[in-house]
């Protein structure tokens, strides 16, 4: 065990996976020489060399697509977009060639690639460095959204990701990379895809959340004394619904929060699956706590994540019921 | 030398054959169409004599990142027939199960790499997969294709600077049929397609498209510098879309034919012309093969239109590697 | 009055718009000579020539990037992308900029432009010719989502969007474009954007849809004897919450139909309102009736789309409860 | 020709003011941020002479759509320094409302367009605004700036083509300072930049970025003939980035520095060499401009970091021109 942030974390899983697999190989703009822009992928072009940590010219979808014929010839491609905010340049090639390969070939073709990328806000970024896009991708069948919340996942999901046979979007909360730091095993372990994680037990209500949410939703429930069960999804697409059915047939009574904005975000699937099965557990509205329709600000970006007191605003809501 | 001579020979008659049948199979498909039993359709009419010459120069063990309008060059790879018509009727024997609009074929034992709609997106795969060739040590190159109009795209300009800055061994087959639907290439771009190539420090050569014999020199020389890692190269091979983009088009409303069947620009008059320049085919050999395709094509496309279509349970598999729950439900509630 | 189908009433709205309006002009991939591949644009070149309706290359992220150019200095564009399957690969340009310009630039630059498109299924056009990707604009603050069901509709939204100050993402059923005739008026008219439409009356439930699925929604009530109200939303992004809000407080089971996808489409919104702001109302769960979480196949586009049966599944089982 | 020299006197000592300014402004923005002072910053040093001299070769009511690392150009133009600082500041006074990152301008008065952070994601809108001239008859052309490593976007590739098959009156000046983050421009493309304009059948130029006067040069041909109705040019402005990408990159990291302040490559050097030269200014000018420049600056510093941040509420506006039903929700819940 040794103490990590996430991006040591991950740094660690890319060099213990790349070191037993030779077919795994990156790809992203500034990865090599500069190890990346947030020092992700530091040291590992000395330790693996120019021919599996390739420093790309300016194009997303090329190098997304590079990424794609690689997998198709056998390798197992781990792409970084610098900032998720600049994948829509590459939107094409992820859902309509990495997402519908399998499909479309009947089955013959597979493209077993990591789509890397930093995404939120909290680092003063503005419009363009803030995004949380993960809709755009949950919405798209054929691709697996994961994102972590803590270093330990964050190793772990990537372990299993690189031993996963279909396209996975690996979405890193940046604003976490550096703030959290955990013990962290050294040796290889996996984080199941597709299991969500109870991080909190409670009684009084639910609160389902992912990703960067997931420390301000802790900090506000255990700083208000809040008895809730706090789910922390972990894989958005495909969700794993029992653990959601579990803590709403516990509790009854639910709070959604996520960064994104509100429309069509990731919550409004959780709610929908709620509503269309298990309505009658509820003892409450569905709440959705979020970023709001718009694009994010710069100089206030505190007012567009939630935070403690958005959270308990709706945790004060459902309490009083009943 | 006479043995290069005898090769020659083999390999001419054997493309002027896959000329006749994928021109055969081309108006099968077409009238077929019209007359409500295919679905949709790409022809190809015009371009056998590039593709063909271009599949003469590859090994099969190279890998073709093809588009909608390549089924010569599937043919000269020796795809069966069988396969081609399956995947138009999307039937149960169609490799891609039905899934596929026609025209957007996929056959990994052929190594042709399942085509997708958005033009020139294969290109960016080609590259990855030369790439992964190098990486491997495999003695394998890849030709893209794709059609003149799609040199304005995006993926067209990535793949080109990602192809030559990485100097992965690819080879970029643009099949320069002169239009893009209604759009002549004149509108597309103001200089030849060959010469956009320069613009990233990559060989770009001009080929007559309609020369079955030029364009197999051409295309080979530029396999035999990718195989010996010496680059990408962009070909430029001039035809003419003979019929009309898609079944679904009326050119009549943008152009008018400036060439049709049997003319002297018409490729296989052109293969015809010289094979029989050149003694390896004469009247009788044309006639009798032409004959015998058409019996072949006829008979294939009423076995391949009998077989019915495809479980429609098979119509949600491979989204991925196993079901996901979502889909599991939305099909229980579908079927 | 006029019968027309859907193709005759956008190409007369949008001749009479460009007679009216100089500064409305048109871009895409064979608009002009061919008038377009679905012959939407016919005639509209030789009517107010090449200066006006522009044939261009082909790269759709191009001439939407010309569109927004266009926009900012003074002009209405109107851009045609030959199927929506293929506006991914401009998604940068949709979601970055044409979205975005208004906020970022503090309200100094605005976009007023048009971008039209058809989608979803029934042409037998496989996975990239029949998506059904709303999603992905209604999840985008900053765009106006709109999609006509019938011919009336179509000229008097796309009259309407001719006159909006902010971009619109115009989403055409290409199924509808010929299967309806109606009488739709000869004069201007305008069908307001943002609102939606009770195209059926009925007390026992509430089926909540729009585009391509209305006529299906229709006849299988009418076939069936359904007696449901039947709301068609007409505008997906903002969405008419009032008019949804009135039909859950009336009848108190919902369906939502739609032809995209299940995980995220625009029923998981509809769903998630309700469940926030109406959950008391409800006397069962919110249904939704959706294309499956997969690609689009080409030979069993009848399972795909929803069709009667699937649409009868839900209505029994709502009827069933009390 | 004594007017056209004086003139030139008064147009080039006002050049060099504005690098001076630029200059000045630079180091004070990234001393501050190192202080804690500004959040974030795209230093533009080493790339002065070359803005510059495209500022000065436009006229007001040209329109142009710029990059993020244009602040010499907007100083040339005349923006006042107050609108720079507001912006890097987010202050209530800043014209995009503190929404942008700083170093993402957009200022309609000065006809300079709102910065977008993808790359080249402003080109294309610089060819549609370009066409919407011509259309309107306005005797306007457009100016869009980007780095070389942008040349490598899908956006570049489109508006290239866009622009020479429209041949609309826009002017594309690459700001070539050789590294695109970590990536140099070797890495980046094989080719010389200039070279790719061939591809569209632009044409295309190379220039000493360094050189205030010949930038100025080149870039008023191209505005000549794009006004005159001759097209559009691909300018490549050789310079290089003698600051880190942004206050958040370490470049030590991936190269050694290669011009460093007041070397004799730096295009601050180099016009003083050339204006001292043509007996424009001498060393008195020099110091007692510097002088003054660095007490404007620091006062203006002072007085913009003063203003406070926007309302909040005005974080929310101008999605629409009216505000959604949602997003007035959402926003009554945070506020
Ligand atoms: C990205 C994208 N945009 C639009 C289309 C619609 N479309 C299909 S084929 C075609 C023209 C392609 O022309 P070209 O590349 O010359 O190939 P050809 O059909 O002539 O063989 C267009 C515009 C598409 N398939 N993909
Ligand atoms: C589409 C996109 N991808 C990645 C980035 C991240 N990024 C910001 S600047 C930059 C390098 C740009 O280099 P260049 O175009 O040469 O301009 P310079 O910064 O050197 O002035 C990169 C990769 C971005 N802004 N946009
Ligand atoms: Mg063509
Ligand atoms: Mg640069």
């Amino acid at each position: 065990m040794t103490t990590m942030n996430m991006v040591q974390a991950i740094n660690q899983a890319l060099s213990q996976g790349m070191a037993k697999d030779t077919s795994i190989i990156m790809l992203g703009e500034d990865i090599g020489t500069d190890g990346g822009v947030f020092r992700v992928t530091d040291g590992l072009l000395s330790k693996f060399g120019p021919e599996r940590v390739i420093d790309t010219p300016l194009v997303e979808l090329g190098i997304i697509g590079m990424g794609i014929g690689m997998a198709l010839n056998g390798l197992r491609p781990i792409v970084e977009i610098q900032f998720q905010d600049f994948i829509y340049t590459a939107m094409d090639q992820i859902i309509n060639q990495m997402a519908k390969i399998r499909y479309r070939s009947g089955g013959e073709y597979t493209v077993p690639m990591i789509l890397r990328t930093p995404y939120g806000g909290g680092i003063k970024g503005g419009l363009y460095h803030s995004q949380s896009g993960e809709s755009y991708f949950v919405h798209t069948a054929g691709l697996t959204v994961v994102t972590p919340s803590n270093p330990y996942d964050a190793k772990g999901l990537l372990m299993g990701a690189m031993k996963t046979d279909d396209p996975i979007i690996f979405l890193e909360p940046k604003r976490l990379y550096r703030t959290i730091k955990q013990e962290v095993p050294e040796e290889e372990y996996t984080v199941p895809i597709g299991k969500a994680n109870l991080v909190h037990e409670g009684d009084d209500l639910s609160i389902i959340t992912y990703g960067s949410m997931v420390p301000t939703v802790l900090d506000a429930i255990s700083k208000n004394k809040v008895n809730a069960d706090v789910l922390d999804l972990r894989t958005l697409l495909p969700m794993d619904r029992d653990a959601i059915f579990k803590t709403v047939e516990k509790t009854g009574k639910v709070i959604i929060v996520h960064e994104a904005p509100r429309t069509l975000g990731v919550g409004a699937e959780i709610s929908a699956l709620i509503a269309e099965n298990r309505i009658d557990y509820l003892q409450g509205p569905i709440l959705r706590v979020t970023g709001p329709d718009s694009p994010f600000p710069y100089r206030m970006e505190d007012y567009y994540i939630p935070g403690e007191k958005r959270i308990m605003d709706a945790v004060s809501k459902l309490i009083k019921l009943r | 030398m006479a043995d290069t001579k005898t090769d020659n020979k083999t390999k001419f008659i054997k493309g002027y054959t896959a000329m006749v049948l994928s021109r055969t199979l081309d108006k099968k498909i077409v009238n077929a169409q019209r007359q409500g039993r295919v679905g949709f359709y790409t022809p190809t009419m015009g371009q056998e004599a590039l593709q063909i010459g271009a599949g003469m120069a590859l090994e099969d063990r190279d890998l073709i990142y093809g588009y909608y309008r390549d089924v010569p060059l599937m043919i000269s790879r020796g795809v069966p027939i069988e396969t081609i018509l399956n995947q138009i009727f999307g039937n149960s024997a169609d490799i891609s199960k039905g899934r596929q609009m026609p025209s957007h074929f996929g056959v990994k034992k052929f190594n042709f790499m399942s085509v997708p709609s958005p033009v020139a997106s294969n290109m960016p795969l080609a590259v990855g997969a030369a790439y992964s060739i190098r990486y491997k040590k495999e003695n394998k190159i890849v030709l893209s294709t794709f059609g003149e109009g799609s040199t304005s795209t995006p993926d067209f300009h990535a793949s080109m600077n990602l192809a030559a800055v990485f100097n992965v061994p690819v080879v970029f087959l643009c099949e320069n049929n002169g239009w893009a639907i209604s759009m002549p290439v004149e509108k597309q771009t103001k200089v030849e397609i060959w010469t956009k190539a320069a613009a990233y420090g990559m060989r770009g050569i001009k080929v007559d498209g309609n020369n079955m014999l030029e364009t197999y020199e051409v295309v080979s020389d530029a396999i035999k510098r990718a195989r010996a890692g010496e680059g990408p190269t962009l070909i430029d091979a001039i035809s003419y879309r003979m019929g009309p983009h898609s079944t679904s088009d009326d050119p009549s409303k943008y152009r008018s034919q400036e060439v049709t069947e049997g003319s002297e620009n018409d490729p296989i008059t052109v293969t015809e012309k010289l094979l029989k320049g050149m003694n390896y085919i004469d009247d009788k050999f044309i006639e009798s093969i032409k004959a015998k395709t058409q019996k072949i094509v006829d008979d294939k496309f009423d076995e391949c239109e009998k077989i019915p279509p495809p479980d429609p349970a098979t119509a949600f598999q491979d989204v991925y590697k196993n079901m996901t729950w979502m889909l599991s439900e939305e099909v229980g509630g579908i079927l």
